[in-house]
Formats: structure tokens, C-alpha cells, sequence
């Protein structure tokens, strides 16, 4: 799984780092993918003169040439359709799609052309393509501009689902999704486009490629699983708990960074280690990624566990608007509270013991 | 005979006895766009005159319609808006179509088309509440024949089909008049919708607001097409070219497509050709991408400049009636405002009850958690929780 | 949840049953349905004069007229708008999506608007459409005519997700489905449209509506969760198991029937009892719907499980070509393999104790 | 200049100063489908006689492929293909396809064109694949410059109009033609690969194999336009009708249509019009939706013999020649039938090496797991555990 994107020797030189954002990092991706290697290609809607409604694509157009960075039709299937036609001829196309929800429209072409064509070809087509799409809420965005659709992604075996949560991963991340031979569909949490870090653009840190994760905080009383727009959450969270429960918990985050391939290799060892663990997501609950991550660790992790895996997800509803979305979206209380409920004390009690008699 | 039925279409045979089709020369749009009230040279010579009250109608209705996109505007500065995508400069369609539905007939928005719902009698404030944000749509469509707002383009195109077709099969003289973007016609829903119309000649139209963008990407970089009317023909559905500034001839044109698919004539498209004077929303800075001298062109053929200047030259407005109208557009833009700046009623429960006809233990047991959340912030030890640390 | 279905006094009276196919109960259902309510329209590809590629519209557009029973031009977005539109003008649509994969073009108008009308609108549109969608392997359908897609329903929030096993079920749940004031994904086995059963259609039996499962098989050794195409298999499964195992399995079977809503009542009384429980299921397993029952499992039944819940699904692959479909597909053999890792002996044994180090 | 700027489209300026757009006129189809051939008339007058060597080419291709049809049809009675999907009757559109590429172009057939891909020089057993069932792609698509076979309808649309584009980028000349069936012309991405081909100027030729039904749906279920072609104009896209029964014809406007796509021109789409004489697979029953004597009527017009009578009236071919001609098509049907008739060689291991460039943990586990089964079936205790009971 490793296509790391090799890094100048002074990477992560701390004398040179200035504070950069999200955004700017996945720009400054771009750029550096777009100049080492002519066959990647941008499109999109809006991504050329306006350098996208989120800036990611900023200035690529005028660098490189519409021909580089071109502004589509607005028809997200003939998008995904043409990049695959392309990645078919030997390009690396990396499509924009606006916002999640608008990537609906190209879910044919992903699940029954972009994520099987290396299968159908026995590897003669491979689709070396990356699907960027902004994700999640939390931006005070309209109906469908905050959905997390993660959990289709996961289920369509062929293409590899990545998310970063730090400014040094959106940089890592993204250049290995656009060298990465296989498709990837690159997950851009929305509201972390601002979030800020210092960073060297010339040295950035080296990220190890599609499908580690990472322990962004040690911890010895429970795991926190999380990706993504959750990840500082989680993190607030476990710095929040050092003050709560009997003794204050040392909380472990893990920020799992890709979806498929899933590092279970890591999480296993982490929730082996504590014995108990948290999976937080923005996506509603079921159904959702943290279903099969909590099922594979009551699986692995059996004999280890003090406690059942907890979720907190959103809420299994349509995304709601901006004004209520701060009830929707798990926040550092949600997650305490899970946390809370992680059988501390001896003698298990259910949640809602009386609801629906079970 | 059923209403599927009704339309003999395109069936070929063996070439050696290929046999007449459709005509499509009644399907080609005009060569240049339609217009009532002429350009810089002012009253036309040909076409019916308009009825006087009808003009007075457009005028009153745009004037309305220039200040209430302004004061829209504002209201995100102020933060009353969640965000605003302005129709200052499509005037003369939004407010066409509005007016030229028949009571019964229905009205497929998008997010740009406030105004329309609003000449067509939604309340202004209901109208705003997705962008608002206190929900996802704010007034009742089936008392307001208006569907919600729709955001994902040109989806709601084939909604327009349906709900026209359903009317048509209950045997209701009902047609539907569903709006999209030039943008929105390079979707697969465009296609989709305007075949669906065509072989199941549902009595809708399709008004095509083509103002020359979608965000930044300006038409050239859309189409390659003579011109988006010229979408029709591939359907067999009359595509129409109207001058998209021109309150009476969209009007006009608006009005006879509607006739004609109410009464078993089929759909039509029509493409108004208009400019948005404004950025996408306001969250969009349109200086990158366009220059300033194509917007003062578009500037002086300006809709509402140009219907004043017609009721004007017909002697049916002076400068008394200008400044009423005017007027009365500002007392509605001040009670807009003053309504806008009562906070909306939010009940954060209401995110459950909607989901399902009946909830589910599921989401009763969400809906018991956020309350025992809600409570715990409200009754709470003042340090904040549950409510203000996120 | 209960729109159940006002049945015939008589309802299941032994003495008129005759042999009769899934697919009859189904086109029964239509029928039925069509003749009970004025307001069921039935569109789709191929439905009207040929009856649809399984048949199961035959006979409709005869009976009902071109209009009740339309088909429709090939665009599967535009079908799933159109019944839309319909919708909100109070009919009932019914529509079939012709195979599994050939749902997914119309993605965008189900997940963008048939889940979320009635939550946008408050109730004021409500969405009492129907997406009949034959899905599954197992009969040699090649590329894209096999798929399982239930995931992708799962996680879609506003929408159920149904799928009958039986003949009577069928017939129950496809008239409870139309019946329905909210959208509900029909799902059909493809491989038991041929399936029989002695049934009467004049007095099917009564179906308690959606959103509840069934024992098919009651047992005390361990529970068989599953739905659709699997229940034969688990139900063969569990006579065989019979004769496995050091005393023999007793194997309980539960038939989900619908997996939005999720019985979970039914369910966890299952595994509490048994305190062993495997998953099973056609649709890959990485993110599939198995992942959030184990995981729901895991947690409200920790104390009373033996052993991890297993899941038996499809690969994690795009589903295969025919001839080696039956290595994919999850069939009594695997069933009782992952029966038999149920931890009957005491000490816990990973399946590949070196895979990965874990 | 870049690829993408070279074309200028529609740019709508305010009407007082409207200027002139893209002729639509030239966009138009012609009214009859062009031929060559001519109908039941014969030679006819008008048109450039075609070569010699051409129309023998595409003799011995119509004879060849008509056989193959029937000998791939009795492959699925043998249970030797699960399934196929005949193009009896329209052997002349895929010969035409075949043979009109240029060795550097690329072919994007459908599931029903595996005649089209044998044309090009695709081995037909590779071709076959698919259809037999032992997976889902039978050649190198790389080395024949032909695309899998494409079951879901007109997704490969947008994949011509890549790959087509990228080869300009890339300036090689290069075109795509894309195949796509009278049904197919009703999905979304039919529309978006036309208009991305027109605004991109992309050298991709679509065509349209009209045959009169998708599945049972006849054509005028399917759409109420003039013609197919007649959707060209939409898109800026000149749109052709053309005999699709007459293999001179359709090869005549497929060649011309390639090599202005190479040269720079843009894209063609070409409706032709033919009728597919089999049901629509062997597994469907075509008596439900149709009657004896329509297809009795395109029996008449076989490109088969129509071609041969053709070649006869020109002189170019005896009773002596059509003999020989059917006798090396019944030794490649014989040779057809042989292979096949061979079980593939299939390991199930290989259900997982090709999800991914590099397999993952997860995958190896599973492939474990499928090896451990195979293995215990293979040595075990005799009752068929792990294979036979399902
Ligand atoms: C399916 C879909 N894709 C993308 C978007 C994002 N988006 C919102 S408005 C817009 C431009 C629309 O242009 P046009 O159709 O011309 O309408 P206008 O905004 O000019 O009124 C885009 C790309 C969307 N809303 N829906
Ligand atoms: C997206 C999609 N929807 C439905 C189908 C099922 N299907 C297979 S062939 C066919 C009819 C196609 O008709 P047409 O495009 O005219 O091609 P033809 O079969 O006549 O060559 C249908 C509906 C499909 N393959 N793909
Ligand atoms: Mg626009
Ligand atoms: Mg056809």
C-alpha cells in the first residue's frame, strides 16, 4: 500500500515552517504533483479561472494552462466519465467534485466504472485517478452542502478512501493519492480548509502513504478512533478528560487517515493496549464507517475489551440545517460522555435500560 | 385512449419506405431572441400589444423585485442570511414567471429563484428560510403550488415532469414551470427531464435563465451549442429564444407555453437570455473572473431600466408613479427586514420527527439523548457543558 | 412502523395453497396493490408490455392500461425524478430499477431527494414511492447484473430498506412497502425469484408490516442473522449443523426482513439467549450491512456473548464474473466454518494468529 | 493557443448587440438517411462510387459476422456462453465500425458489439469473455485500442470522450468511436459526453445504432424527437442519419467523421438507422413486444444482402465468390466453435489480485481463507464439504 511520496532530506525542518492552512497545503500538493509529473491533470467545476469556491485549485490554471486545470461542464458523471477515458490513455486526472453531496450525480461511474476497472482488465486499465471531494459540515453550509458519504465509499471495494486531519497529511496524503496507481477518492474535511499548522512547503513532513494511521495522542485508559473533521474534536476531548472520571482517563486518538485500506494493524494494537475504545464520526451512526470499525475490533479484540465498543456518530437523519447543525455534530461533551460509558466501575448498565425492553 | 398514447413519435421503418416524422423546423428557435419592449431603440413595431394593467403588473413586481434582491443582500451582511445567490439582474424572468402561472399550476424553483416564489405569493420570509438556515424549506408547497428550492441542479426538472404528468393522468388542468440555470442544462437531469416531457408530453416548460454563468465558467466554456433553445429540437419539444430582460416578452412567451401544455400540447423550452449583475452569492468574488466592462453592457439593458422605459414611452408611468412604486417596494423591503431580524423559533428536536412517518426506536432514542443532553447544558453546573464547548 | 397489511379473514388457510414463485407473489403484490388503490402507478424499463426482464410486472399494463403500468424511456435518474414529481402530487409510484447496478445512475435523486423530501418539507411532501430493485447473485448474470447494494441504502437516512426471503413475504411486505407513507427500497433476490412455496393468493398470509424480523428457525446454540438471498442457505445451514460440533449446533435463524428499520428487539432477545452470533450476508463485508449489525450486536449484548459476533459475506471485491461466483458467494460450508470458530472449547484462537502480527 | 481555447461557442452579449452565433444549419442531419446502396432501387445515381477493395472488404466482413452471430447464438444453447446479446441485422454498422478506424484509434463498444470489436481485429474468443463468463474482460484493450465491452448503458460515452481528449493533449491523432444504442441515447451521460465532447472539441464520433427497440421499448417510447440526429444540434454537434443497413454508407460517414475528428474538427454523432432482426438477447422473447410481419418488412432490407446484391450489380462478385466467401465464414464459425468449446481455464485466486495494485492485508486474508476451502474440498474427507454443498 505504500506509494510514499519521497521528501527532500530537510523535511520537516522546523527553521523554515510559517503557518499554513489546510487548503493551502493541498494547493501547494497540486502544484508540486502537477510539476513533477506532466500527466496529472485537474478538473472540475470552477477550478480554473476561480480557482475553485474553496481555493484549493488557486493559480494552478494560470501556472499550468487550462489545458492543466479545466474548468468543466457542469455534469459531475461526464466529469468522472472523461477522467476515466483519460486515466485510460495513461493521464493522472484528479477531479474536483464541489461539495459532497454533488458527487452523486458520478456514483455510476465510480462504483461501476472507476472502482472496477483494474479488476475488469486483470490490471491491463489500471485508474490512477483521485476523486477530491470537501466533506462534512460544520461551515454553516445549505442542504447538501455537508454530507459525509464516506460510508458508500467504504463499501465499493476497488478504490481506497483517504482523509486527512493535519496540514502536514492534507500535503502527504494528497501527493500519494495522485501517485498512488490505484483510485482514490480524497476526502477534504470542509472545516478544517482553515485550520491552521506551521509548515514548511519546501520541506514538508513525510506522511507513510495510504493506509497508516496514526496515534496523534498516547493514551493508557481507552482509544479514541476517529478521522478526519473529527480528529481535533477527539483531540480537545482527551485533553478535557484528563480532568474527568474518577482519577481523570488518558485518552489514546487515534486518527485512522484512511478508511480502505483500513490500518487495523494499529488500531487492534492500540485497543488491545486499553482495553477499551471510542469510534467518532460526523457521518450518521448507522451504517456508517464506525459499523465495521467497531465490528472488526469486538472481532479482533475480543478477549482484550473492558467495555463494547462505543459510537458517536451524527445522528442517523438527513444533514440538518445550519442553525441546529452544532446539535447534530459529536462534540467533546458527546464524546465524554461515551467515554463516561465505558463500564468504569463494575456492574454494566445500559443507556436507555427501559427503551424498547431490551 | 390513454394519455401515454397520445403521441405518435418517431418510429422509424426500413429506409426504402421511410416514412414522414416530426417536422422539426417548428421546433428551431426564433434566430434572435424574442422581444416586446426592444432594445436601445425602444417600442417594437411588430407583436400584439400588451394589456396596460399586465405591464403595470411586470413594473410594480420588478421594482419589487430589484429592492428586495438588494435587501436580501444586506441581510447576510448582516448575518441574517446563512448566504444569498441574488437575482439582481433577472428581474424581468423571475418575476415572468411568477406571474404567468395560472393559479393551479406549480413552480419548480432553485436556490436562485426566491423572487419567482415570491411574485408567485410565497411569503418573503417563508421563502428564505433555507438560506436563513433555521431549515431546510419554509413554506407549504402544496397550498403555495410552489416545490422547495432545490439545490442539486437540475434535479428538480424531472420533479416538474412528474408532478405535471401525475396532474395529467388525474385528468387536472395543471402544467408546471420548472426553472434551471445554463449551467444546469450540461447536467444528465437536464437530458433526462426534457425527453421524459417529450415522450410522455407532460404540459410543462422549462425556463432556461441563461445569465451567461455558472459561478465562474462562463456559457462558451458550457455549450457549444447555436444557442440552449436549440436543445429542444433533439427532443422534439419547440424550444423558444427570449430576451431574458424583457418582463413582457419572457411573459409573453411564459404565458402562450403554458396555454399550450395545459391544453395536451406538450412541453416547451424556453431559453431567456438575461446576466447575473451580481456575484453568484455573496460569498463569490466575480471580479476574478469576469471584467467589468461586460457587466456595464449588461448594466444598460437593464430589466427594470428597460420596463420603466416602455410603460414610460406608452404613457402609462410618470416620474409620480416611479416614485410610489418605489416607495411601496420600500416599505416591503423594511418589513422583510424587520421580520428577518426576529430570531427564527429553532427547537433542535425538530431534527427526528420529520425523518419518518412514524420514528423509529432508532432515532427515539436519539432524539431522548440530545433531550437528556439539552437539559443536562440547561440544569447544568454553569461550567458550560453540553451546550457551549464544542 | 406498522403499515401492516389488512388481510382476508381467511388469511393463510392451508386448504387453497398451490405452488407458486416469488415473483408471482410479487406480481400479485403489484396487482393487488394496483387494484386496491387507484393511486399506484408502476413505471419502469421493459414493465409495461413485456412484463420486465423477472416478469414480475406481468400482465399490469394489460389489466391497468399503459398509463398505471408505463414504461418508461432507459434513464434511471429520470425515472426515480419523474416518480418524484409524482409523488408529490400524492400518487404511489412503484418503480423497478432493472438490475442492482443500474439503481445507481439514479443515486443522486434518491439520497438528494426521495430520503430527505419529507424531512425538508416537514411532512409536506411526503415520499410514498417504492424502488422495487432485484438484486444479488447467484444466476450467472454477467458484470454489473449482480450487485449487492444494500449498503449504500443502509446509510442512507429517510428511506427503508426491506427484502423479502419467502413467498408470503413477498407478498406481505411488498404490499406493506406501498403501502408505506416514506420511501422504501425493495430489495429482491434475484436467485429466489424462482423459489416456491405452497401459498394462497387469495389469503396470503399476514405480514406484520416493516420493521420486524422473524425466527425462521429457533435454536439455543448460536444465532444466524441474516436476510434475503441468505436465509436458505443459513437455514441449510442449520440442519447441517446439526450433525457438526462436538454434540451438534442448535442453530437459531433470524430473518431480518427489513434492514431499515432495523429490529433490533428481535435480534439482541436472539443473542442473548444464544450468546453467540454470526452474520451473514452476500454484499461484501468491509463496510457492509454486517458491520453495523455485529457492531450493534457487540454492544447490546456484551455481556452475554461467548464469543466475537462473525460475519460470513461476499468478499471485498466487485462482485465476479459467473463462473466463479460461487467461490464468493457465502454458502453453507463458510457458514459453518465461522460457526465452529464460536469459541465452543475454551481458549480463543485468532484465525490467522500471524496475519499482520496482530 | 490550448486545445481547450481553439473553439469559440456561444457567448450570449445583450440583445441590442447580439452577435452572430453557430450556424445551427449545417449542425442539421439530412432528411433521408444517406446510402449508398440505395433502397430496393439499386445503384443509385448520386454519391461517390466507393472502391472495389472497400466493398469487398466489407462483403467478406458482413458474411463473416453474420455467421458469427449465428454461431455465438448457438453457443448459448450449448451453455456455452450465459448469454448473448446478437447484432443480427446490424452487421453492417459493425463492420462499418470496425473497419472505418485508423490503426491508432480507439473503438468504445457496448455489450452487443463484439462483432464491432472482431471487425477491428479483436481474437473472438478474448472478445467473447464476457459472455462466456469467466471474466469480465477478454483482451488487451491497450494493444487493440478497443474498450471492455460496456454493459451499463452509455457510461462508456464519457470514457470515448477522455480518452480522446487526452490524446490531443498529448497531440497524438488519435480519435474515439464510441457506440451507443437508440435506448442508450436517453441516459444523462449520453448528453454529458456529447457536450463535453462539443465544448472540448474532443476527436470522438458517436454513433448510434438505431435499432428500433431497447429491450421491448420501441423508439417512440423511447423518444418523440425528428430523428436521433437531430440531437447533434444541441450540443454544436453536426448530427448524420445514415443507412444503417447499407455498410457502404455507414463506412463512407464514420470515415469522414474520424478523420475531421483527427484533423481537429471536433465530433460527429451518426444515427444509424437499422433494426435488430434477434431478440434481444437469447434469453428474451421477442414475440412479446413485436409482430412477425415488422420484422419481416427489415428482412428485406438485410445488409447482407444487401451488400451482396450491391456488389453483384457492380460486377464485383459471382455465385462462385459468395460461396467461397460463406465457406471461410463456416470454417471461422468451425474454428469459433472448437475453442470454445474448450473450458476456460479459471482460478478462482484470481478474484483478488486485480482490486488493487498492491493487495491489501484485508484481501490476503481473504484469499487465505478462499485457498484454505479450496484445499480442504480438494483433500478432504470425500463428502463434498466446501464445494459441492451450497
Ligand atoms: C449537482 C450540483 N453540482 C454542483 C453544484 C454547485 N453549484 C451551485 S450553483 C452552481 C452554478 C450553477 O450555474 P447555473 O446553472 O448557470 O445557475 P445560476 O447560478 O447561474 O443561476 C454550481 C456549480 C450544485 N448545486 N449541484
Ligand atoms: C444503466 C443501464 N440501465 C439498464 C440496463 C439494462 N439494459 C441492458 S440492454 C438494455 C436496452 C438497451 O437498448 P439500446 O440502447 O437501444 O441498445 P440495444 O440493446 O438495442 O443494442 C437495457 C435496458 C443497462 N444495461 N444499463
Ligand atoms: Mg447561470
Ligand atoms: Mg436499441
Amino acid at each position: 500500500m505504500s506509494t510514499a511520496v519521497r521528501q527532500p532530506p530537510e523535511a520537516g525542518a522546523t527553521a523554515a515552517r510559517k503557518p499554513a492552512t489546510m487548503g493551502q497545503a493541498l494547493n501547494r500538493a497540486l502544484r508540486d504533483a502537477m510539476r513533477a509529473d506532466p500527466d496529472v491533470h485537474v478538473m472540475g467545476e470552477d477550478v480554473g479561472t476561480l480557482g475553485g469556491v474553496f481555493r484549493v485549485t488557486d493559480g494552478l490554471a494560470k501556472e499550468f494552462g487550462e489545458d492543466r486545470c479545466s474548468d468543466t461542464p457542469l455534469a459531475e458523471a461526464g466529469i468522472l466519465g472523461v477522467a476515466v477515458g483519460m486515466a485510460m490513455y495513461g493521464l493522472r486526472p484528479v477531479v474536483e467534485m464541489q461539495f459532497d453531496a454533488f458527487a452523486f450525480p458520478a456514483f455510476e461511474q465510480l462504483v461501476s466504472h472507476v472502482s472496477r476497472m483494474r479488476n475488469r482488465t486483470r490490471g491491463g486499465l489500471p485508474m490512477p485517478l483521485t476523486v477530491r471531494v470537501p466533506y462534512g459540515g460544520g461551515i454553516g453550509g445549505v442542504e447538501h452542502h455537508s454530507d459525509s458519504s464516506e460510508a458508500y465509499y467504504m463499501a465499493t471495494p476497488g478504490i481506497h478512501v483517504v482523509t486527512p486531519a493535519t496540514v502536514p497529511d492534507a500535503y502527504g496524503l494528497l501527493r500519494a493519492a495522485i501517485a498512488s496507481d490505484d483510485p482514490v477518492i480524497f476526502l477534504e474535511p470542509k472545516r478544517l480548509y482553515w485550520s491552521k499548522a506551521d509548515w514548511n512547503p519546501e520541506a514538508p513532513e513525510p506522511v507513510p502513504g495510504i493506509g497508516k494511521a496514526v496515534v496523534r495522542r498516547p493514551g493508557t485508559s481507552a482509544t479514541l478512533l476517529t478521522y478526519g473533521p473529527s480528529v481535533p474534536v477527539c483531540l480537545e476531548a482527551a485533553e478535557a478528560a484528563r480532568e474527568e472520571g474518577a482519577e481523570g482517563w488518558d485518552l489514546e486518538v487515534i486518527d485512522l487517515r484512511s478508511l480502505v485500506p483500513f490500518d487495523e494493524e494499529t488500531v487492534v494494537a492500540s485497543v488491545r493496549r486499553t482495553g477499551r475504545a471510542v469510534v467518532v464520526h460526523e457521518s450518521p451512526g448507522f451504517a456508517g464507517p464506525g459499523g465495521e470499525i467497531a465490528a472488526r475490533i469486538s472481532e479482533r479484540c475480543f478477549h482484550y475489551l473492558e467495555a463494547p465498543v462505543l459510537r458517536v456518530a451524527g445522528f442517523d437523519i438527513p444533514y440538518p440545517p445550519p442553525m441546529l447543525e452544532r446539535h447534530h455534530l459529536p462534540g467533546v461533551d458527546r464524546v465524554l460522555d461515551a467515554v463516561a460509558r465505558l463500564q468504569w466501575e463494575s456492574g454494566w448498565t445500559e443507556r436507555h435500560p427501559d427503551g424498547g425492553g431490551i | 385512449m390513454t394519455v401515454l398514447e397520445q403521441h405518435s413519435a418517431y418510429a422509424p421503418t426500413p429506409p426504402p419506405s421511410w416514412r414522414p416524422r416530426t417536422d422539426p423546423a417548428p421546433l428551431l428557435p426564433e434566430a434572435e431572441p424574442y422581444s416586446v419592449l426592444g432594445g436601445e431603440g425602444g417600442v417594437r413595431e411588430s407583436g400584439v400589444e400588451p394589456e396596460a394593467e399586465l405591464l403595470l403588473r411586470l413594473y410594480e413586481a420588478v421594482v419589487h423585485g430589484r429592492r428586495y434582491n438588494e435587501q436580501a443582500t444586506a441581510l447576510t451582511k448582516q448575518g441574517r442570511l446563512a448566504v444569498y445567490p441574488s437575482s439582481t439582474g433577472q428581474e424581468a424572468c423571475q418575476v415572468a414567471a411568477g406571474l404567468a402561472l395560472g393559479e393551479r399550476d406549480w413552480l419548480f424553483p432553485s436556490y436562485r429563484d426566491t423572487l419567482a416564489a415570491v411574485a408567485r405569493g410565497v411569503d418573503p420570509v417563508e421563502v428564505l428560510s433555507l438560506l436563513r438556515g433555521d431549515w431546510h424549506h419554509g413554506y407549504d408547497s402544496r397550498a403555495t403550488r410552489v416545490a422547495p428550492l432545490c439545490t442539486p441542479l437540475a434535479t428538480q426538472l424531472p420533479h416538474a415532469v412528474g408532478l405535471a404528468h401525475a396532474a395529467r393522468l388525474r385528468g387536472d388542468e395543471v402544467a408546471a414551470l420548472a426553472l434551471v440555470g445554463d449551467g444546469g442544462t450540461s447536467e444528465g437531469d437536464f437530458h433526462e427531464a426534457l425527453n421524459f416531457a417529450a415522450v410522455w408530453q407532460a404540459p410543462v416548460v422549462f425556463l432556461v435563465q441563461n445569465n451567461g454563468f455558472a459561478i465562474s465558467v462562463p456559457l462558451a466554456k458550457q455549450t457549444a451549442a447555436p444557442s440552449l433553445a436549440h436543445k429542444g429540437v433533439g427532443y422534439g419539444v419547440p424550444g423558444r429564444l427570449v430576451d431574458g430582460n424583457d418582463a413582457v416578452a419572457v411573459h409573453e412567451v411564459l404565458t402562450e407555453a403554458l396555454d399550450r401544455a395545459r391544453s395536451g400540447g406538450g412541453p416547451t423550452l424556453v431559453e431567456a437570455v438575461t446576466y447575473r449583475l451580481e456575484a453568484h452569492t455573496n460569498a463569490d468574488d466575480a471580479t476574478r473572473y469576469r471584467a467589468a466592462d461586460e457587466v456595464e453592457a449588461w448594466r444598460a439593458h437593464d430589466p427594470v431600466a428597460l420596463l420603466e422605459r416602455g410603460l414610460r414611452e406608452r404613457g402609462l408611468l410618470d416620474d409620480e408613479a416611479v416614485s410610489a412604486t418605489r416607495e411601496a417596494a420600500e416599505r416591503r423591503a423594511e418589513d422583510l427586514r424587520a421580520r428577518m431580524n426576529q430570531d427564527p423559533e429553532l427547537d433542535p428536536e425538530e431534527l427526528f420527527p420529520h425523518v419518518y412517518a412514524q420514528g423509529t426506536q432508532q432515532l427515539q432514542e436519539q432524539a431522548v439523548q440530545l433531550r437528556d443532553e439539552l437539559a443536562a447544558a440547561e440544569f447544568g453546573d454553569g461550567s458550560g457543558a453540553g451546550e457551549d464547548r464544542r
